[in-house]
């Protein structure tokens, strides 16, 4: 039972982690490697506010949600906006912006073992014979809401049709009126502003330190791969898959088998479906 | 008004128009622009090590090893596989190297070699089942799978485990490292540049503009991009290997996300396609990387910092860039 | 049609092909004289192009064969099939942008098919390619067998595709609309070459919406739609029967005029 | 020269100029793709653009709507091909050569790129719908019904992925795309590719359909026959320079341009 | 002027992204500043002032490069010419292949964090080449005796009888946690499980519950890096395991704990080596001293519950040995060091063959010492540190929970 509900819980912290990257990367086609980093920064953000100009915590989560979705929207026009369509510069580019930011952070101080966040409501219940604390709900909640969410507004609204119009074809998309920077800069606003909301809820969970980036990027590109890069149910798919896989490892086969998952289910999936679980890139793209 | 009737107009130097056709080459001056951009550089880089202190020799070699890990990446996009796993073909040479020099005493004159060869070998049958993947597929994959390899290593304590393997053979002479170091990206470099222009990288090249069609010629391409692994995972293995007895010290670090990153990073700012854009990149960066040191804590960010800006303000690579002002000049033009 | 004296070079049997619940093919049988000139005609969407992906490997069928010179070859990868002698052209173009034209067909010219045929050796591929071309049309003095791909007219792609396929030295050539995009003077250029092929000996399937063209070439015309055939014959017989008129009729329809403007 | 200030007797019930352009030049580098073309479309025209490859007709499209200077821009932000725009370009009398393509939108001209780019990973309704970007809500079913009225086939195949459409297919959608951006211009560039001859016939009166909605139409082609019937005008392009313009009727009657573009 | 005089360079290569990395280097620069305010070191006749110089080996990950640590270590011993080294690498690799470095440069180093028993392994097989490199800190065996003490007490005392261990997968947590488990088992005590993590796990809801389910009554854990153990101590004490914590957790043994993990850090006990780290003893006014002074300089407490002490001491250890050596000469600099007897705040140090310092249980007079601690209530029911084990520093009894007591 732990089992299940365990897994279902780390499924959803591995969504949680991938949904911004996915949506960045779905829309505007960069794979935004400054993830992690956007991802941690704003749980110092949050931190800093709570602990040097001591608001509460929920107002700090906002404020931190918003610098980060700036960040990326800054991230567009100050760094991408000369090297769209050249992918490695894009990568170098975000990744370096990743990297300096954690290292930024780390030559800060932020780093070692006493930050961290205050859950939002102490405690947990038992069910089903297995304890859970309240911010694991919260975190469920979140998940749920923020996927559910994002395939709906990525479906049904204007501006989130404008968002996939952009994703597939940049040119066409112009020729129908969807300004490409704007939503382009729009897109990494929002990566980050999930990174971030994201970093708030499960940040508490354990203590932060700036190497987390790296951790949440890995675990991000993960998820996104396995299930295919430019779908949401992919990216569910993906986080379950992933999720479960470590906890049933950690409990069958040895804890420490607990990372190698994901890495060798990405290997795997990969080999035997070349565009992920749910991607249609191979069969569009073989199209001839 | 005035000034939008003229524009800027890019025009070829005299002179490479003319020794473009290399049979009329005919002067001198000509031969002399043709081959100074080569020679004088691969001279800078033979007499190097002479003049610098062991430090700075040591920092060249350290150039020249993601040098050779750049022209690997360089070789592999050439053909379509975008690889973020250059310390995969590392790591692995670098292991191969170590473990027969440390489980079999083999000395360094067999290690290096066969770490080269066998590197190559396990690097094309790895990758392999991916081999079909293509664009960011790939590149995940290939970035995953050396931090893959070196949980393994951390989980189940193979060679070493966390702990790596030390005390291996070391080189003779400070001087041999860094000539074999220096020769090795050197051989890298012009043997890539030769065959990415024989009919060989011609292929390996149209692979990478649409495999589909490619298909439709009747080559086995599947084939040939196991080939290229192979020739880049032996450049890359070669590199790990030579450092794995450099610092006589092999560990799950050779894995490490930095030699697979740096590298690329190296490309971007020299300017992809060429091979000579990746060279020029890597010699740029790790020096300026060790240059930084001094500063401390910051170093990374600043090193950071400096990447950016300037792939900011030369997207196209600092390569392509230089041989376009060495080649073109530009004049204002007025519009009849 | 079936004789034994004359093995038909190709044969497609019962051939099917559903994505998911979508039926681009469904059971189509043809054969195919060596020195045949076939012609494939339908509707959009009818399924001709899946159907040449299903005989070039492009495409696993769902069901049934290929045999080609009484080879099975279904399902072979597509690499395999044009070693064996099937080329062919591309609906929507696909070359090597980032080339020289001439350096296109070296790349079939490296096939191991080529140096069989030339008696295990690699001629100088440099100026075979610069020959075919000329042959092609591109004169060997013009810039642009030396040009970079990206930078010439639609219209030569197509032929240069056309001189790609060639350049494996087919057996059977299929080419995907490769009039489509193509001016009227190019057409008029194209299509004697190809007469000269098929005339050479060439076993030429050629899928077309340009019927004019088309019918002053072909022997046979095979018509999809929906997937399935639902006519063979020669142009006229085929013409002729209602059921392609109501398909895919409208040959030189004349619209009349708009009496606002007229 | 003089064919570009040769300006046509007008056929009945055209209105007003709408676009027209003068002395329009675009290089690419040091390559010239429009050598001083003026044109003129009025308000209700359909208007033809004939040229073989390489004419210019493409540039001529992107230049119109704006598609140019997004290319001038990426280029440039890349140092790539550098582009270059000169001349003058008028739409309802207020100068766009430099205005952005989404701007050109809301003014109300789209184009359908030639070779059909559509939104390959979006089924087909999706595409549509994405084409409303800019029209809230409102007649969007409306102008989606219109053109499923248009070409049947799309209404069956509105749930399939755009990308694995059949070349004709995608061709379809792609006109379909920009009609329901609700063009007051709309822009064709090689619409008749791919398209089987019924479907030629079919886009030919769909094309007079349109024009009824009150919409100009401006279409390049290199083989014009199945469009002769509906066009008004014709401008014929040749290595970017203008050769010919004038009626239908005195395109029809040329002798060089029937062999040459009507395959007659 | 002792300004005039030119300094002796202490380098300090060690991974500055640690905490045990940064608390060492100020505790370095507070014993130099100290040092200097006495007008420096003797040299022969001549006082010298002490200088530090830093670098950075980056991170304490093991997938950060060793390539690159050496490269830092190799650029600071050539560029800064440091006549010695304190503090030294962080990870275990590091300071292993690092090793041939310092003695091909002949630069005497005091490593005081990494405890690798590879150490003396590979010490031992060229003692003579290797004869620069000290440790001035323990090692886990002697932190394992320290634990495996108090289980002996928690057992015996309170009837505890299920043990559950929990390690942070690299050699020196597994070698450290193994010993407690071989203990446990010699012991008679019932084991439930010996399971290693990886260092950035996040989720430990499996050992938790594992725990949980089969009644363990005490949790041993070893833990270096902050990430896992962070998450650790918070699913802890989110999910109410009934079961004693105890061993080396470093956000659970931190000053700042409390506010960190928050109140679910009360009853978890931690070690802390050695003695002096981060937590004053009142039986050693040595520790109570440095600290202070620790915290006057710093404006607080040491973050990381080890090794600071050592760095504090090992600059100590160097003066004196320099003072006794009168010269600066590497080797006859090692054979001061060799002799070395001196009383810190770790308690006594002394080198024994493998050149580490010998470390006991009995006497802090005799060798150095360890403490472990447990977190409690004190009268106002604010969370404290209390120091339980050796005896001879414990200032409280250890208290089981309330929700343990049957
Ligand atoms: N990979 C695929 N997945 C799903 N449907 C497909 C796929 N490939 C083709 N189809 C469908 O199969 C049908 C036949 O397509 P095909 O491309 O063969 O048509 P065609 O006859 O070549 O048409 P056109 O003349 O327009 O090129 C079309 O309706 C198309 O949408
Ligand atoms: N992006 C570009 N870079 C360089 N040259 C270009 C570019 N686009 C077009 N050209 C050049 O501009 C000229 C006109 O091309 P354009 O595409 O407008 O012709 P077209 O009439 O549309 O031909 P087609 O029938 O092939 O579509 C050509 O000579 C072409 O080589
Ligand atoms: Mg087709
Ligand atoms: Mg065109």
């Amino acid at each position: 039972m732990s089992l299940l509900i365990y897994g279902l819980i780390n499924s959803v912290i591995l969504a949680l982690y991938t949904v911004g990257f996915s949506l960045t990367y779905g829309i505007s086609g960069i794979a935004n490697f400054a993830h992690g980093a956007l991802y941690i920064l704003s749980g110092f953000a949050a931190w800093t506010f709570m602990n040097a100009a001591g608001l509460p915590f929920w107002l700090s989560g906002i404020l931190a949600v918003l610098i980060s979705a700036i960040i990326g929207f800054v991230f567009y026009w100050v760094l991408l906006l000369r090297l769209r369509g050249i992918p490695l510069a894009e990568l170098i580019v975000t990744f370096a912006a990743g990297v300096a930011i954690l290292e930024l952070l780390t030559w800060k101080g932020f780093y070692g073992i006493r930050y961290s966040l205050p859950v939002l409501v102490r405690g947990g219940v038992e069910i089903f014979g297995v304890g859970i604390d309240y911010q694991r709900f919260i975190v469920l909640a979140c998940g749920v809401f923020l996927v559910v969410g994002l395939w709906l507004f990525v479906h049904h609204t204007r501006i989130g049709l404008a968002f996939r119009a952009m994703a597939q074809n940049e040119r066409t998309a112009l020729s129908i009126g969807i300004e490409s920077d704007w939503i382009g800069s729009l897109s990494l606003a929002f990566g980050a502003a999930l990174a971030a909301v994201a970093a708030m809820v499960v940040l508490p969970l354990g203590v932060m330190e700036s190497t987390i980036g790296y951790e949440v990027l890995i675990y991000a590109l993960a998820v996104a791969i396995v299930g295919g890069l430019e779908s949401t149910l992919g990216m569910i798919a993906g986080s379950f898959l992933i999720g479960y896989g470590q906890i049933a490892a950690a409990r069958y086969i040895g804890a420490k088998w607990m990372i190698i998952v994901p890495l060798a289910a990405i290997v795997f999936v990969l080999a035997v479906r070349p565009s992920g679980l749910f991607g249609k890139f191979k069969e569009l793209e073989e199209r001839v | 008004m005035a000034e939008r009737d003229f524009r800027k107009k890019r025009l070829d130097r005299g002179i490479k128009a003319r020794s473009d056709t290399i049979f009329a080459v005919a002067s001198t001056k000509e031969i002399l622009y043709l081959l100074a951009p080569r020679f004088v550089p691969v001279a800078i880089l033979l007499l190097l090590p002479l003049f610098l202190e062991s430090y700075w020799n040591k920092v060249l070699v350290y150039a020249c090893i993601y040098g050779l890990l750049a022209l690997s990446w360089d070789f592999l996009a050439s053909c379509g596989l975008f690889s973020l796993g250059q310390s995969l073909f590392f790591g692995l040479g670098a292991y191969i190297a170590g473990a027969l020099n440390y489980y079999f005493h083999l000395p360094t004159v067999v290690t290096i070699p066969v770490a080269t060869l066998a590197g190559g070998v396990l690097c094309a049958a790895l990758l392999s089942p991916v081999m079909r993947l293509r664009g960011v597929y790939f590149a995940m994959v290939t970035l995953m799978l050396p931090l893959l390899l070196m949980k393994v290593v951390e989980t189940t304590g193979v060679f070493g485990g966390t702990h790596g393997l030390s005390s291996l053979a070391g080189f003779p002479h400070e001087m041999l490292a860094i000539y074999l170091a220096i020769i090795g990206f050197l051989v890298c470099l012009f043997l890539f540049r030769r065959i990415m222009n024989a009919d060989y990288g011609l292929i390996l090249r149209a692979i990478r503009d649409d495999d589909r069609s490619v298909m439709s010629g009747g080559i086995n391409i599947y084939w040939r991009k196991s080939q290229a692994l192979f020739i880049a995972g032996a450049a890359g293995s070669f590199a790990g290997a030579l450092m794995t007895h450099h610092y006589q010290f092999v560990g799950m670090s050779t894995f490490a996300l930095d030699y697979s990153i740096l590298p690329v990073a190296a490309v971007a700012l020299g300017g992809p396609g060429t091979f000579a854009g990746a060279a020029l990149g890597s010699m740029i960066l790790v020096p300026l990387s060790e240059a930084l040191r001094a500063l401390g804590g910051l170093r990374i960010a600043i090193y950071c910092g400096i990447l950016i800006v300037s792939i900011i303000l030369l997207p196209e690579g600092f390569f392509h860039y230089l041989a376009r002002k060495y080649h073109q000049f530009e004049r204002i033009e007025k519009i009849k | 049609m079936t004789t034994s004296s004359n093995e038909p070079i190709l044969r497609v049997e019962r051939l099917k092909k559903n994505f998911g619940g979508v039926l681009a093919v469904y059971d189509v049988s043809f054969e195919l004289k060596r020195g045949e000139f076939l012609g494939i005609i339908g509707p959009n969407g009818s399924g001709k192009t899946t159907l040449v992906n299903l005989i070039t490997g492009f495409v696993r069928p769902s069901g049934g064969r290929v045999l080609f010179k009484g080879k099975n070859i279904t399902g072979k990868m597509p690499y395999k099939i044009a070693d064996l002698g099937i080329a062919r052209t591309f609906q929507m173009v696909r070359l090597f942008y980032n080339l020289p034209a001439y350096k296109n067909l070296i790349i079939p010219l490296c096939s191991s098919r080529v140096r069989r045929m030339r008696g295990g050796k690699y001629g100088e591929k440099d100026d075979e390619a610069v020959d075919l071309l000329d042959d092609m049309g591109f004169e060997r003095d013009s810039y642009v067998p030396y040009k970079q791909v990206g930078t010439l007219p639609h219209g030569y792609l197509k032929r240069l595709d056309l001189a790609r396929a060639m350049a494996l030295r087919p057996e059977l050539l299929i080419l995907d609309e490769l009039f489509s995009g193509m001016s009227m003077s190019e057409v008029a250029s194209t299509l004697p070459l190809i007469e000269k092929f098929n005339r050479e000996g060439l076993t030429i399937i050629m899928i077309e919406h340009r019927l004019k063209e088309l019918f002053r070439v072909v022997d046979r015309v095979l018509v999809l739609n929906f997937g399935e055939k639902i006519a063979e014959g020669t142009p006229d017989e085929v013409m002729a029967e209602d059921e392609v008129k109501k398909a895919y009729l409208g040959i030189d329809v004349e619209i009349p005029p708009d009496p606002g403007t007229a | 020269m003089e064919a570009a200030e040769h300006t046509t007797k007008q056929p009945n019930g055209a209105g007003d100029i709408l676009l027209s352009g003068k002395h329009l030049m675009v290089f690419f580098e040091n390559a010239l793709a429009l050598n001083d073309l003026s044109i003129e479309v009025r308000r209700g025209e359909i208007v033809a653009v004939l040229g073989s490859n390489s004419a210019g007709k493409t540039t001529l499209m992107n230049t119109i709507s704006g598609l140019i200077v997004d290319m001038k821009k990426k280029e440039q932000r890349r140092g790539g091909v550098r582009i270059t725009l000169r001349g003058e370009l008028r739409y309802k009398g207020e100068e766009i050569l430099t205005l952005k393509p989404s701007e050109r939108v809301k003014r109300g001209i789209v184009l359908s790129q030639e070779r059909h780019p559509i939104f390959r990973d979006s089924d087909v309704l999706e595409n549509l719908k994405i084409a409303g970007y800019l029209k809230r809500a409102g007649n969007l079913k409306e102008r989606i019904q219109f053109v499923f009225e248009l070409f049947p086939v799309l209404k069956k195949l509105r749930r399939r992925k755009a990308g694995l459409l059949s070349g004709g297919e995608q061709q379809m959608l792609a006109i379909g795309i920009a009609l329901v951006a609700d063009p007051e211009l709309m822009l064709m560039d090689e619409p008749l590719l791919g398209l089987s001859p019924l479907l030629q016939a079919d886009l030919a009166r769909a094309i007079r359909d349109i024009r009824q909605q009150g919409i100009t139409v401006l279409v390049t082609e290199q083989f014009a026959r199945p469009l002769l019937p509906v066009i008004d005008r014709g401008y014929v392009v040749e290595n970017g320079m203008l050769v010919f313009a004038g009626t239908r009727d005195e395109l029809f009657d040329n002798p060089e341009v029937r062999a040459a573009y009507l395959g007659m | 002027p002792a300004g005039a005089a030119k300094p002796i360079v202490i380098g300090v290569p060690t991974s500055l992204y640690t905490p045990f990395g940064r608390d060492g280097l100020k505790a370095v620069k507070l014993a130099v500043e100290e040092l200097n305010a006495k007008g420096g070191v003797k040299v022969g006749s001549e006082k010298r002032p002490l200088k530090v110089v830093v670098a950075d080996t980056r991170g304490g990950e093991p997938s950060t490069p060793v390539h690159d640590a050496l490269m830092a270590y190799e650029r600071l011993i050539t560029k800064e010419k440091p006549d010695a080294i304190v503090i030294g690498a962080f990870r275990s690799e590091v300071l292993i292949a690092s090793m041939d470095l310092v003695s091909k440069y002949k630069v005497p180093q005091l490593g005081t964090i990494a405890q690798s028993p590879g150490f003396q392994k590979k010490f031992m097989k060229d003692p003579k080449k290797y004869k620069y490199l000290f440790r001035v800190t323990t090692d886990a065996l002697v932190d394992a005796t320290y634990l495996n003490n108090t289980l002996d007490i928690l057992k015996n005392k309170y009837g505890l009888k299920t043990a559950y261990f929990i390690y942070q997968d690299t050699l020196w947590a597994k070698a450290f946690s193994g010993l407690m488990s071989k203990h446990c088992k010699k012991t008679g005590w019932k084991q439930i499980g010996f399971d290693g993590y990886a260092a950035g796990a996040t989720d430990f809801s499996p050992a938790l519950t594992k725990a949980k389910d089969e009644k363990a009554d005490l949790i041993g854990m070893v833990w270096d890096v902050p990430l896992g153990a962070g998450v650790f101590a918070k699913q802890y004490a989110a999910m109410k395991v009934p079961a004693l914590l105890i061993g080396f957790i470093p956000p659970m043994a931190s000053p700042m704990a409390v506010k960190t993990v928050g109140p679910g850090v009360e009853y978890a006990m931690s070690i802390e080596f050695p003695v002096g780290a981060s937590l004053p003893l009142k039986k050693l006014p040595k520790t109570v001293d440095f600290l202070s002074k620790f915290k006057k300089k710093y404006g607080s407490l040491p973050e990381a519950a080890a090794v600071n002490s050592s760095a504090y001491d090992a600059v100590f250890i160097l003066a004196e040995a320099i003072e006794r050596a009168g010269t600066l000469d590497p080797d006859k600099l090692v054979a001061a060091l060799e002799k070395t007897d001196y009383k810190g705040v770790s308690g006594r140090i002394r080198f024994n063959k493998q050149h580490i310092a010998v470390f006991g249980t009995k006497d802090p007079n005799e060798t150095g010492v360890c403490v472990i601690f447990q977190w409690q209530k004190d009268a106002s029911g604010k969370l404290r540190r209390v120091p339980v084990y050796p005896d001879f520093l414990a200032e409280g009894k250890i208290q089981l929970p309330p929700w343990m007591k049957k």
